[in-house]
């Protein structure tokens, strides 16, 4: 089941994401990246059904560009928030988008900075946030361990102490999630942590990078 | 009052209809909706009474030479079989492939419909869409007409400029860039086979084997599933048959009977 | 008074039987000509077979309302093409048609049950079988309708060949004579009136081959 | 600017026949590639009472003449020609007034818009390009008139500070250190350039902008009834403020800036 949490540290936030694409009880990929880079300094995690959570979180990347495209100047995180949380309030009363989203970026003026938005169009700034199955085990971790100001290390830390607990309590865990990173010199993955390995996908991908 | 001055919400696009020579085809023809104040139910109904061919097995995979694409042919309405033949496979264009799982009607058509934008594209823009771009428009078309009832699951498969390239498609707008997948409700029994003996240095004959291999199992254990095994490869000069075996024989050939030994033959029992 | 909302369900099931099989270079196409609602027989002499081109009849099943408003939107379709191309349109044509004409009523369905039978380019038998939503397959024999459960193992017995999916790929035409075709439609349509309420009075029977189309009748059981 | 040169320099029974033929419609360019009717309307806010915009780097400044038509007219206890769009933009008026009221209002609304999606004030440019973009389909779309208005935007945001930008009826605009709309716009246009300094302070600003105005209006003596000036500045807490100056302290500046003498005011 999905898994997806976040918290703002010393100078970055970071984001972590299961990889499982999911049918009823079939599992059709595990290297799916449910973590979009919005933009050069926002990252957008997100779970859901998996046709809205593409078409939303696509949905919000191409007007965060569109008006970076237009005014010359990026959007700000909280901006970005309030404007997605306005498109899942107009959504909600005709057809809503079942997603569920914790935004994370990186400011000049304000620094890092992490939303919690749910498909029901609430939208709070947060210290730390989860979704998901995931989310009973990882928010009392978070809870018990993190601490305003966090480091990198301590950070890649507890996230992976919250990944271990959801892989040795929840019934239905997902195999593998993915870290990003955003601080002041943009957004980026930081590490994957695996579980299984798909020889199919990294024998193509280490085709296609031979090609 | 339109708060936003950005774009369109996306589902919209598609449902308006893009411009120029498309646009005939990207919004098919206004479909009727019959005048009813209980459209939910009634719409259930006339998706229930039209809804033949959920079980399937269908399955592709990408391996060293291009991609295997392999499928079932049985359509069943509730315990009755309405077909034996059914093309589940459809050749998209000679470089693209899509397999179909979910209602027969649904698939058949948006493939179709599928095949003649890629074919728009291709003379608009003197080069083969790409596999992305295909499974990218099914996927849009279809995510707009989420909680219409629409029933589709399949896979697009072919060869483009960038080599093999797998798309997983459904009608909750779902689209997967993979390397393995398989679809229908014998695909759980598909999965088992294919994920075991899949590696992705095989040959072309293993892999098609492999493939037929996943498929008759599927048909074995999935009593929605059956018929024909077919078995398709999609390579650098585009896609070839590989085999079309009736699953009852291959059966035979899987497993033959082998003539069991007499162990003791029945005699007369002497009268006492 | 409190009000009710009435339930808005414009479909009734007139029920019938078709069957169609292609031959070499023929193809009979039957039907039924029974129409009921429920227990009740509306009339025992309604025709379900529509002429649609010189090569190409279609016999439908279901909901005769419905039937009827596809058998006109399909001629007048026809109309038009012959004064755009002055000719009569092909068989499998007429097919692609049929399941487009269906399929654009995907979220209001026509409730009715089609085989197209008729000669292709080539001149050979050919029949096309639908769903009520448009999935459509070319196949050398079909029955839909009410008694198509009845008659379709029998067909399967006796005129099974082998998939058109089979690689390498066999002629799927039926090896049987014109007169034994009419003979197994007249026995199977006798089977399905015995065991089907909604089959039965008489069998209407169009052969279509090189020299036209002709029409033979049967009765069948009246009860 | 440079098209009513060019305007004027051209043989005037030509003008006469050229402009008669292609000037009945917004739409259509001359064979010249001018669009009559806006450069008319233009025409129109030359006539206006003039309005006049200092930047400095503290705050900006806008003052305006106000055209007492008529002794018995009431003037206006509100500003005239000084209109907030929102908590942190200003502008200053030239033109048909009705036709500025309609473009202050869809303003007004494009920032509250702006608010409402992204709860954050409206970056001023933009605000500035979205009135623009009104004002431009006026030239374009057929049937219609352009809106006989220049406007000169004050207002500050995060990105860009303190900003001066003009805008005419073509739906140009344009950003500025010192501008100057409506009557005499070019001679007071000329004067500030000549006078306007880099790293001018508020106050200096108030004390050009009130030279330049009393040297360039029509009118003889600048009164405080005549005027209005309005600043955008920050607070000491960092809120953008906008606050327009009162008839007494206007009195009180202008004697200041030595534009009317204490004498001459009260005869």
């Amino acid at each position: 089941m999905e898994c997806v949490f976040g918290m703002v540290c010393d100078g970055f936030v970071l984001v972590a994401a299961d990889t499982s694409a999911v049918n009823s009880i079939l599992v059709h990929k595990s290297d799916e990246d449910k973590i979009m880079v919005l933009d050069s300094h926002k990252l957008l995690g997100a779970s859901g059904e998996s046709g809205d959570r593409v078409q939303f979180t696509e949905y919000i990347q191409k007007n965060v560009s569109l008006y970076q495209f237009r005014n010359g100047i990026p959007l700000t995180t909280a901006a970005t928030a309030n404007f997605t949380r306005g498109e899942l309030a107009t959504a909600l009363r005709k057809n809503p988008y079942s997603v569920n989203l914790l935004l994370a970026g990186y400011d000049k003026e304000t620094g890092p900075s992490l939303y919690y938005i749910d498909y029901i169009a609430s939208c709070h700034k947060v210290e730390k946030g989860a979704f998901g199955y995931g989310a009973y085990f990882s928010l009392s971790m978070m809870d018990r361990h993190y601490r305003s100001g966090m480091s990198l290390e301590e950070a890649t830390d507890l996230a992976e102490k919250c990944i271990v607990e959801i892989r040795s309590r929840l019934v239905v865990a997902p195999p593998n999630f993915v870290i990003k990173i955003v601080d002041k010199d943009g957004a980026r993955v930081h590490k994957w942590v695996d579980s299984i390995k798909d020889e199919g996908a990294a024998a193509v991908a280490a085709a296609l990078a031979a090609a | 009052m339109k708060l936003d001055s950005g774009l369109e919400n996306s589902s919209s696009i598609f449902l308006g209809g893009c411009s120029g020579l498309e646009a005939d085809f990207s919004a098919p023809p206004l479909f009727d909706l019959p005048i009813t104040n209980d459209f939910d139910g009634w719409q259930k109904k006339s998706v229930q009474m039209v809804k033949p061919a959920r079980g399937t097995t269908t399955l592709a995979f990408i391996f060293k030479e291009g991609v295997m694409v392999a499928a079932d042919s049985r359509a069943s309405m509730g315990g009755y079989i309405s077909s034996q033949s059914v093309k589940k496979i459809i050749e998209i264009n000679p470089y693209m492939l899509g397999t179909m799982a979910g209602g027969a009607a649904d698939c058949q058509f948006w493939h179709r419909n599928l095949g003649v934008k890629c074919r728009l594209h291709e003379l608009a823009n003197k080069r083969r869409i790409s596999v992305t771009g295909a499974s990218k428009l099914l996927a849009n078309i279809l995510y707009s007409y989420r909680g219409m009832g629409l029933s589709v699951g399949t896979m697009i498969a072919g060869w483009d400029e960038k080599g093999p390239g797998l798309y997983y498609v459904d009608s909750e707008g779902g689209r997967l860039k993979g390397t393995r997948f398989s679809v229908g409700s014998g695909s759980p029994y598909a999965y088992g086979v294919l994920d075991n003996g899949y590696k992705y240095d095989m040959s072309i004959p293993e892999a098609a084997e492999l493939a037929r291999r996943a498929i008759y199992h599927a048909t074995f254990r999935d009593a929605a599933s059956g018929g024909v095994a077919s078995v398709y490869y999609v390579g650098p000069d585009g896609w070839k048959k590989m085999s079309g075996d009736d699953v009852g024989e291959l059966h035979y050939s899987y497993y033959p009977v082998v003539p069991s030994v007499v162990e003791q033959e029945m005699t007369e029992v002497p009268v006492a | 008074m409190a009000h009710k909302q009435q339930r808005f369900d414009p479909y009734d099931m007139n029920g019938g039987t078709c069957v169609a099989i292609a031959g070499a270079d023929y193809c009979v196409i039957a039907a039924d000509t029974r129409m009921s609602t429920g227990y009740s027989i509306l009339t025992r002499d309604y025709s379900k077979l529509c002429k649609l081109a010189d090569k190409c009849i279609m016999a439908s099943g279901g909901f005769q309302a419905d039937v009827k408003a596809l058998q006109k939107a399909l001629s007048a379709k026809h109309l038009i093409y012959q004064h755009q191309h002055g000719k009569q349109v092909s068989c499998p044509a007429m097919g692609q048609l049929l399941s487009n004409t269906l399929y654009y009523k995907r979220f209001f369905p026509y409730y009715a049950f089609n085989v197209l039978g008729g000669l292709d380019n080539e001149g050979k038998g050919c029949v096309y079988t639908y769903d009520a939503v448009g999935s459509y397959e070319r196949v050398g024999y079909s029955a839909q309708g009410s008694g198509s459960t009845l008659i379709m193992p029998v067909l399967d017995n006796q005129l099974k060949s082998p998939s058109p999916l089979l690689l390498p790929a066999v002629d799927a035409v039926t090896p049987l004579l014109e007169a034994e075709a009419i003979d197994l439609v007249k026995d199977v349509f006798a089977s399905a009136t015995e065991r089907d309420i909604y089959t039965g009075d008489r069998l209407e029977i169009m052969v279509v081959n090189a020299a036209g189309t002709r029409t033979e009748y049967v009765e069948l059981r009246k009860d | 600017m440079a098209s009513q040169k060019l305007h004027r320099s051209f043989n005037f029974t030509a003008f006469i026949t050229m402009s008669r033929r292609y000037d009945s419609r917004t739409t259509i360019f001359s064979p010249e590639g001018r669009l009559y009717q806006v450069e008319y309307a233009m025409e129109a806010i030359g006539n206006a009472g003039s309005a006049i915009g200092v930047l400095s780097k503290d705050g900006v400044v806008l003052i305006g003449e106000k055209k007492v038509t008529s002794k018995l007219l009431q003037t206006s206890k509100t500003t005239e020609k000084m209109y907030k769009i929102d908590d942190h933009v200003a502008c200053a008026v030239a033109g048909i007034m009705s036709d500025a009221n309609i473009l202050i209002n869809t303003a007004r609304v494009a920032a509250q818009r702006y608010t409402f999606s992204y709860q954050e004030p409206m970056p001023v440019e933009q605000l500035v390009q979205s009135l623009c973009d009104t004002k431009q389909g006026y030239t374009q779309f057929g049937g219609l008139r352009p809106f006989g208005v220049s406007f000169l935007f004050a207002g500050w945001d995060k990105n860009y500070g303190f900003q001066l930008y003009a805008s005419d009826p073509s739906g140009n605009y344009s950003g500025w250190k010192a501008a100057a709309i409506g009557a005499n716009n070019q001679a007071a246009q000329s004067m500030l350039k000549q006078d306007y300094k880099d790293e001018i302070t508020r106050e200096e600003a108030v004390e050009l902008a009130l030279k330049v105005l009393s040297k360039t209006m029509d009118s003889t003596s600048l009164t405080s009834e005549k005027l209005e000036l309005a600043e955008v500045f920050l607070s000491p807490t960092g809120e953008v403020k906008y606050q327009v100056r009162s008839s007494e302290s206007l009195s009180e500046l202008l004697i200041k800036a030595g534009v009317t003498q204490p004498a001459a005011e009260s005869s």
